[in-house]
């Protein structure tokens, strides 16, 4: 061994063949391909504030403690403002300084019902994306990693779940959820229950994406090479399999998040989602929509407005992720 | 290729009865029912316990099912010669001359089928002409010609299940296929266009704006244009162009042929433009991907490094293979398409098969909500396999065993 | 199946002569083509190998040569039991103790996980695109000491020291320990997966196509590692190539392999002066020189139209539908086995002339 | 990136030429560019002139350049699988290329297309035609591609690595068919490799790239039996030969090809070369005549080295 610790230049050494690259870790790299996606950038913050301000901002509002919602919540001092002298309630009131996005038909404050709205829809958005994730990513590596009965089997399931008609059956199942009995009571009211069903739902596109990545993944050769050393099914499938299929679960799961509260959004303002008083941007575009007639806007412009500027972040941030994740890509585009 | 089209069929047949099973059991799950209304009546008692039994409410569940199941399947009670007569009686010389075309494109695609023919450019000829043979089925099952169903009778009095949904049928057909001919002449050229002249502005500005057609709910699309296009333009300007309920005026019938065509114009653009913003969006954005793909293939090379001028290199060469995946798109977006419907046909009042829904829903009217279900995973079913067989017809590769 | 005459007398398990390391016996190796309308039925069955004998010795390196869809790499992956084989038996003497009651000569295609698991300490295998074969997610040390860790040979500190020792013998720098595969060359990512399968010390490395995808300059580089390995490290190689100058170069003995079968197996020297089967004959023959003039002398054998599919290989002698030499009635009747002709050349072929080349 | 920097050379008409090059020297690069298939967002050519026929390519407009692809100058590619375009059958594919440049009836197309199947050696032609690209082997589709490249009967045929992804028996055949078509007809062939051995017994005249410039040029005997640049002569040291058997290391060129975004300093190779002096690094050579007529060479020490005499294990040693 030492003559070979020794041998002269073979005129191969590591040193005149040079290294093109300096070293940066794969995290670097992803961060720095992140960077230069501004749209990606930009939705990230946006999307971190919408958190914060809506599961750290909106519950701090004060409530009338002990209702199960806030019939008057009140941002600012507004329990004044929002009835007249004769104690009559100030109903569709436009925008103006002190409520700047106006009130509802019930006199509501609008701008703190879109704030506590994005609680129902974050929550649906996030839940769903986690179960599929989960799920999706479990059915496809059984189903990609062990082929024969197990592969047929789930993805028979899986064809089932695909050729479910998603609307009709959410619909049916949204109106259904408060009076099934037999699920607990976090499920049959609020976005829990509406979560649950859309990420039971949503994740067969997902496992078969997983299942074709674990199919070509499990014929490369790097994944040979550790069954050649004695690796076990384990330790292949966590260490080399999975790292490696990661980024198209990533992708598609903030794809499914968006599409998550756009079902919502539509199951709520067609009156099967979370069911009111809970304020949510799909109820209140629903009734906003009916006033919006009349000429009373702003419940419309500002519910919508958050519902699709959330939308478009988590999309933004999507893309931006499939082009960071993607390890074929240089640092060419702009 | 029969036998992967049975195979399709067999496992849609199983994932229908699958699908019809979760569904009605939720639906008995659920505590509330069809008579719910009813009861909060005290002098109902009667009609209340005389409807239990006619529509066997107080069976065990899975018996329900069976029931449900046994209706769903079985011929209505009328014969094939009445079928006929009504046919011929009541459509006359003017709604023929659509059904000798069905049946004329009918029988071409059986012969096209039979004869095999090499030539390239026959094809997606016969590959269309496929679209015909569902067309002629949902003819025959709608005049009840060769076959006809009740599917139950309606929970809310309005008669056989299978008469209302094919009533509402060419509503949401009409739309649908409007949203889907929109769609498809407005996305693909797009994106085409995207491809050609990528990361132009005009790519770049393409791409955002599909982006934000892809985060906006179809309900804020619909309600946008109903209250923009129709009410707020008429209240600022005292144009009406756009109607944004039904389908046709309370005079259709006494309009002249031109003013007909006008009236249906009128009012179908809003809701099936509502439906096909998303669809054009999403295949923009497929087909730029797919052609951007095609464009970097060594073919095209071949293509270019042949002499064809850029313009052939592009439409014949790039085109035709960039075509194909949107085929599979298409065919799961149909799903798409009516659950947008639903939801477009209750914000536009359109008589269609998806208000047929919400009403039944909001009835617990089962029988309808099961067809309903039923009749859309049907077409899903029969969409996918459409799909999959147009797929091989237009690429030479691929073979199915 | 496997009627084919062995290279070597076949010896019971146990009187494997000591100087050969692994002997492969009537390897078969199927790929089921399944069909049916609802449950897949096998049908049929692709025969990528079709019983094919030989034996390597310990120290020597064996080049299995043969076009796309020869089996060759099936084959090797069967020995490795990377593939399960359908029928056959290989045969191989250990070298090493391995604390495990193992028998001195182990039937690897019939061998338990357990007893797989204790053996690819002694076989490894090298790949053919750098690309592929390196995990892009994992650094160089996660990636060399991937063996040491399955096998649990040392402490943490331990495995990195011998990383850094395998990639100083590979000619790398140690210091690259943390770097990922993206950032090498593609001749650098051969030499981590050489080191690689250095790693547990083994005895047979099975080289599939190990240059093939290297620029001609950087190959010369990692032949010469891979010949210096060798020689000072004492390992055994079947070595698996498309490209017959390089086998040349680097092999002892030459096995030739058509449609899964192997029609000719000789020394190096012989193989490539005096091949006797007509298929060699025409492989050689197709193998161009950087030498004009040479080039201009040369008599070429030019084949008839393609490979057959291994789907549905031709009746009795695969070979029989391109060979200039056909004898319709007996070559496209009868098997040739594959006879030893001289010592130490076999060849398949019922009408075997020596064949002058240049 | 510059991948291709002041390379220029001649072709004669009938010449076959070998252009040889490892991935990277900018070969490919090279023949795109006479074709103008380098289009802008790819890369685009910054100066020089192309001239062919009396034609500088570079200053034609696109629809006389269209006439100029297929019909005077024809290339084939790489990858024989990928090259046809898999929804037209091979026929289409052949007669478009014949309509467009013979300008001729369709009927008239389909006989040419035919003939020109038949004289690639492709069995029952006229049947064929009617064939998808998918039902033809890797190597009747690079055949097909030689149909196509001279059915229109090109004054130069570009061959671009064309047996790269065959075997060696396909190999064979198809060099051997491309060389009698070449002589039969006159055609100038350009034929891009990273094998020497295949351009050997093709080519009149060699020219070797590195680094995206011409390092050696000479005729084929010359250039194979007494190199004149480093670089050629450490390629031909490190290819494992058929005819030889080796005993001992090869003479492998040390480390690898640089990047063409950072290229070193003064020659190309000096960090690589055996013979590098001070020289080397300052200044870049320039083409030059290397004692023998018509073989040149970018090397500053051209005419002093003699590399036949030294001796390949003594240089590895040291």
């Amino acid at each position: 061994m030492t003559d070979l610790l020794n041998r002269p230049g073979d005129g191969a050494s590591d040193d005149a063949e040079g290294l093109a690259v300096e070293p940066i870790t794969q995290w670097d790299l992803f961060i720095a391909r992140l960077r230069r996606h501004r749209l990606a950038m930009i939705s990230s913050i946006f999307l971190f504030v919408v958190i914060i301000i809506s599961f750290v901002v909106g519950p701090l509002l004060k409530c009338d403690k002990g209702a199960t919602e806030c019939e008057f919540p009140q941002l600012w001092d507004h329990t004044q403002g929002l009835k007249d002298d004769d104690d009559r309630l100030l109903v569709n009131i436009a925008p103006r300084g002190s409520i700047p996005f106006g009130t509802d038909e019930l006199g509501r404050d609008v701008l703190t019902r879109v704030v506590r709205g994005g609680q129902a829809s974050l929550t649906v958005g996030i839940v769903t994306g986690l179960l599929v994730a989960s799920l999706g990513t479990v059915v496809g590596a059984l189903a990609g990693y062990y082929p024969g009965v197990v592969d047929q089997a789930l993805m028979r399931f899986t064809d089932l779940i695909l050729g479910l008609p998603l609307l009709p059956v959410a619909i049916v199942v949204g109106r259904l959820l408060p009076e099934l009995t037999f699920l607990p009571d976090w499920m049959q009211s609020g976005p829990w229950g509406i979560a649950f069903l859309l990420g039971f739902l949503l994740w067969g596109s997902l496992a078969r994406i997983v299942r074709a990545e674990f199919l070509s993944l499990r014929e490369k050769e790097f994944v040979e090479a550790a069954r050649a050393a004695g690796a076990s099914d384990r330790r292949i499938i966590f260490r080399h399999i999975l790292p490696n299929a990661m980024s198209p679960i990533i992708v598609q799961t903030t794809l499914i998040i968006g599409a998550a509260i756009i079902i919502e959004a539509a199951l709520s303002f067609l009156g099967f989602g979370v069911r009111p008083p809970t304020p949510t941007w799909g109820g209140m575009a629903a009734s906003g929509a009916g006033v919006a007639v009349r000429g009373f806007w702003w419940e419309l412009v500002f519910s919508a407005s958050a519902l699709v500027m959330t939308v478009l972040a988590v999309n933004f941030i999507g893309d931006g992720l499939r082009d960071a994740l993607d390890p074929t890509q240089t640092i060419e585009r702009k | 290729m029969l036998a992967y089209i049975i195979r399709r069929l067999v496992y849609g047949v199983v994932t229908l009865v699958a699908l019809s099973l979760v569904v009605f059991l939720l639906i008995q799950a659920s505590g509330g029912g069809p008579l719910d209304r009813l009861k909060l009546n005290p002098r109902a008692q009667n009609l209340i316990a005389q409807l239990t039994e006619q529509w066997g409410l107080d069976k065990p569940v899975m018996q329900q099912y069976f029931t449900w199941l046994k209706n769903f399947v079985t011929p209505a009670d009328v014969p094939a010669a009445d079928g006929l007569i009504v046919l011929f009686g009541k459509i006359g010389l003017r709604g023929l001359t659509p059904i000798v075309l069905v049946l004329s494109a009918g029988a071409y695609t059986v012969w096209a089928f039979l004869v095999k023919i090499g030539q390239a450019w026959w094809r997606p000829v016969r590959a269309f002409s496929l679209v015909f043979v569902w067309l002629i089925a949902l003819w025959l099952a709608k005049s009840r010609l060769v076959f006809s169903l009740t599917w139950g009778e309606s929970f809310r009095g309005d008669g056989p299940v299978w008469d209302n949904i094919f009533g509402a049928a060419g509503a949401t057909f009409r739309l649908g296929l409007a949203a889907l001919v929109m769609a498809l002449i407005i996305g693909i050229p797009l994106g085409i266009y995207q491809a050609i002249r990528q990361y132009s502005f005009f790519d770049q500005v393409g791409t955002t704006l599909s982006f934000v057609a892809f985060s906006t709910p179809i309900f804020i699309i619909a309600v946008g244009f109903q209250l923009l296009l129709a009410l707020y333009l008429e209240k600022w300007t005292g144009v009406k162009l756009f109607f944004v309920t039904g389908m046709s005026d309370s005079s259709y019938g006494d309009l002249g042929f031109m003013a007909q065509m006008g009236d249906i114009v009128r009012h179908l653009t809003l809701p099936a433009m509502s439906i096909a913003l998303i669809s054009i969006a999403g295949y923009a954005r497929f087909q730029r991907a797919s052609m951007l793909e095609v464009m970097h293939s060594d073919y095209l090379r071949t293509a270019k490094a042949k002499g064809l001028p850029r313009r052939r290199v592009i439409l014949k060469h790039a085109l035709r293979n960039a075509l194909i995946p949107i085929v599979t798109l298409v065919s799961l977006d149909v799903a798409g398409i009516i659950g947008g419907a639903i939801i477009t046909e209750s914000i536009f009042g359109w008589p269609g098969v998806g208000r047929l829904y919400i009403q039944a829903i909001n009835a617990v009217d089962y029988p309808t909500i099961m067809a309903v279900v039923m009749s859309i995973g049907i077409g899903i079913v029969m969409m996918n396999i459409v799909a999959d067989i147009l797929y091989g017809v237009l690429d030479p590769r691929v073979r199915y065993d | 199946m496997t009627d084919v005459i062995q290279p070597a007398t076949i010896p019971g398990v146990g009187d494997l002569p000591s100087d050969v390391l692994i002997r492969v016996d009537g390897l078969v190796k199927e790929f089921p083509i399944k069909r049916g309308v609802f449950f897949k039925k096998q049908i049929g069955a692709v025969q990528a190998v079709s019983g094919i004998s030989f034996e390597i010795k310990s120290g020597e390196t064996l080049g299995l040569v043969g076009e796309s869809g020869s089996g060759k790499s099936t084959a090797a992956r069967c020995i490795l039991r990377l593939l399960e084989p359908t029928a056959g038996n290989v045969y191989f003497q250990k070298t090493q103790d391995h604390g495990a009651d193992l028998p001195p000569i182990v039937e690897i295609a019939h061998a338990d996980k357990q007893t797989m698991r204790i053996l690819r300490e002694e076989m490894q295998i090298v790949f053919q695109d750098p690309f592929a074969s390196l995990n892009p997610r994992m650094t160089v040390a996660s990636i060399v000491s991937e063996p040491l860790i399955v096998h649990g040979v040392g402490s943490a500190e331990e495995r990195l020291e011998k990383v850094k020792d395998l990639l100083r013998v590979v000619g790398l720098s140690p210091e690259h320990t943390n770097r990922y595969p993206h950032e090498f060359s593609g001749g650098q990512r051969q030499r981590i997966g050489i080191a690689r399968a250095l790693a547990l010390n083994p005895a047979l490395i099975v080289l599939d196509e190990p240059v093939s995808a290297l620029d001609v300059s950087i190959q010369a580089q990692v032949l010469n590692l891979l010949a210096d390995l060798q020689d000072e490290l004492g390992l055994t190689y079947l070595f698996i190539a498309h490209d017959l100058s390089v086998v040349r170069h680097i092999s002892d003995r030459v096995a030739v392999m058509y449609l899964g079968k192997l029609v000719e197996v000789a020394d190096r020297d012989d193989m490539y002066e005096r091949p006797m089967h007509p298929y060699s004959h025409a492989l050689l023959s197709a193998v161009p020189i950087p030498d004009p003039e040479l080039e201009l002398k040369r008599k070429r054998i030019l084949l008839e139209g393609d490979i057959p599919s291994p789907a549905n290989p031709p009746a009795a002698c695969r070979f029989h539908t391109r060979c200039p030499k056909f004898v319709e009635g007996h070559c496209d009747t009868e098997e040739p086995m594959l006879r030893e002709l001289e010592p130490g050349h076999w060849a398949a072929c019922h009408y075997p002339e020596v064949q002058q080349l240049f | 990136m510059r991948a291709v920097d002041g390379v220029s050379f001649d072709m004669m008409a009938g010449e076959r030429r070998g252009v040889v090059g490892e991935s990277g020297s900018g070969k490919s690069v090279t023949a795109m560019s006479i074709m103008r298939l380098i289009e802008p967002p790819a890369g685009e050519i910054v100066t020089g002139t192309i001239e062919f026929q009396g034609q500088n390519l570079l200053a034609l407009p696109e629809d006389d350049m269209q006439d100029v692809r297929g019909g005077r100058i024809a290339m084939i590619f790489q990858d024989p699988m990928t090259s046809l375009n898999p929804v037209y059958t091979v026929g289409d594919q052949l007669i478009e290329t014949i309509m467009l440049h013979q300008h001729v009836s369709k009927h008239d197309a389909r006989r040419i297309a035919a003939d020109a199947l038949g004289d690639v050696q492709i069995p029952e032609p006229m049947a064929r035609l009617d064939d998808y690209p998918h039902q033809f082997s890797g190597g009747m589709r690079q055949r097909v591609m030689i149909a196509m490249g001279l059915s229109c009967n090109p004054d130069l045929l570009i061959a671009d690595e064309p047996t790269t992804a065959l075997d060696v028996t396909t190999q064979a055949q198809i060099m051997d068919l491309m060389l009698k078509l070449a002589e039969d007809r006159g055609t100038a062939v350009m034929l891009i490799t990273h094998d020497l051995g295949v351009v050997a017994g093709f080519c009149d005249t060699i020219q070797v790239m590195y680094a995206g410039g011409i390092v050696e040029y000479g005729n084929a005997t010359d250039l194979f039996g007494n190199p004149q640049h480093p670089y050629t002569w450490g390629l031909l040291g490190s290819m494992t030969r058929l005819d030889e058997s080796h005993t001992e290391r090869l003479h492998s060129v040390r480390g690898a090809p640089p990047s063409l975004i950072n290229p070193p300093l003064g020659c190309r190779f000096n960090p690589r070369c055996d013979f590098v002096q001070d020289i080397c690094h300052d200044s870049y050579p320039a083409l030059r005549e290397s004692g023998r007529e018509s073989q040149i060479a970018a090397c500053h020490l051209a005419t002093e080295l003699d590399l036949n005499t030294i001796d390949v294990t003594g240089v590895v040693g040291s």
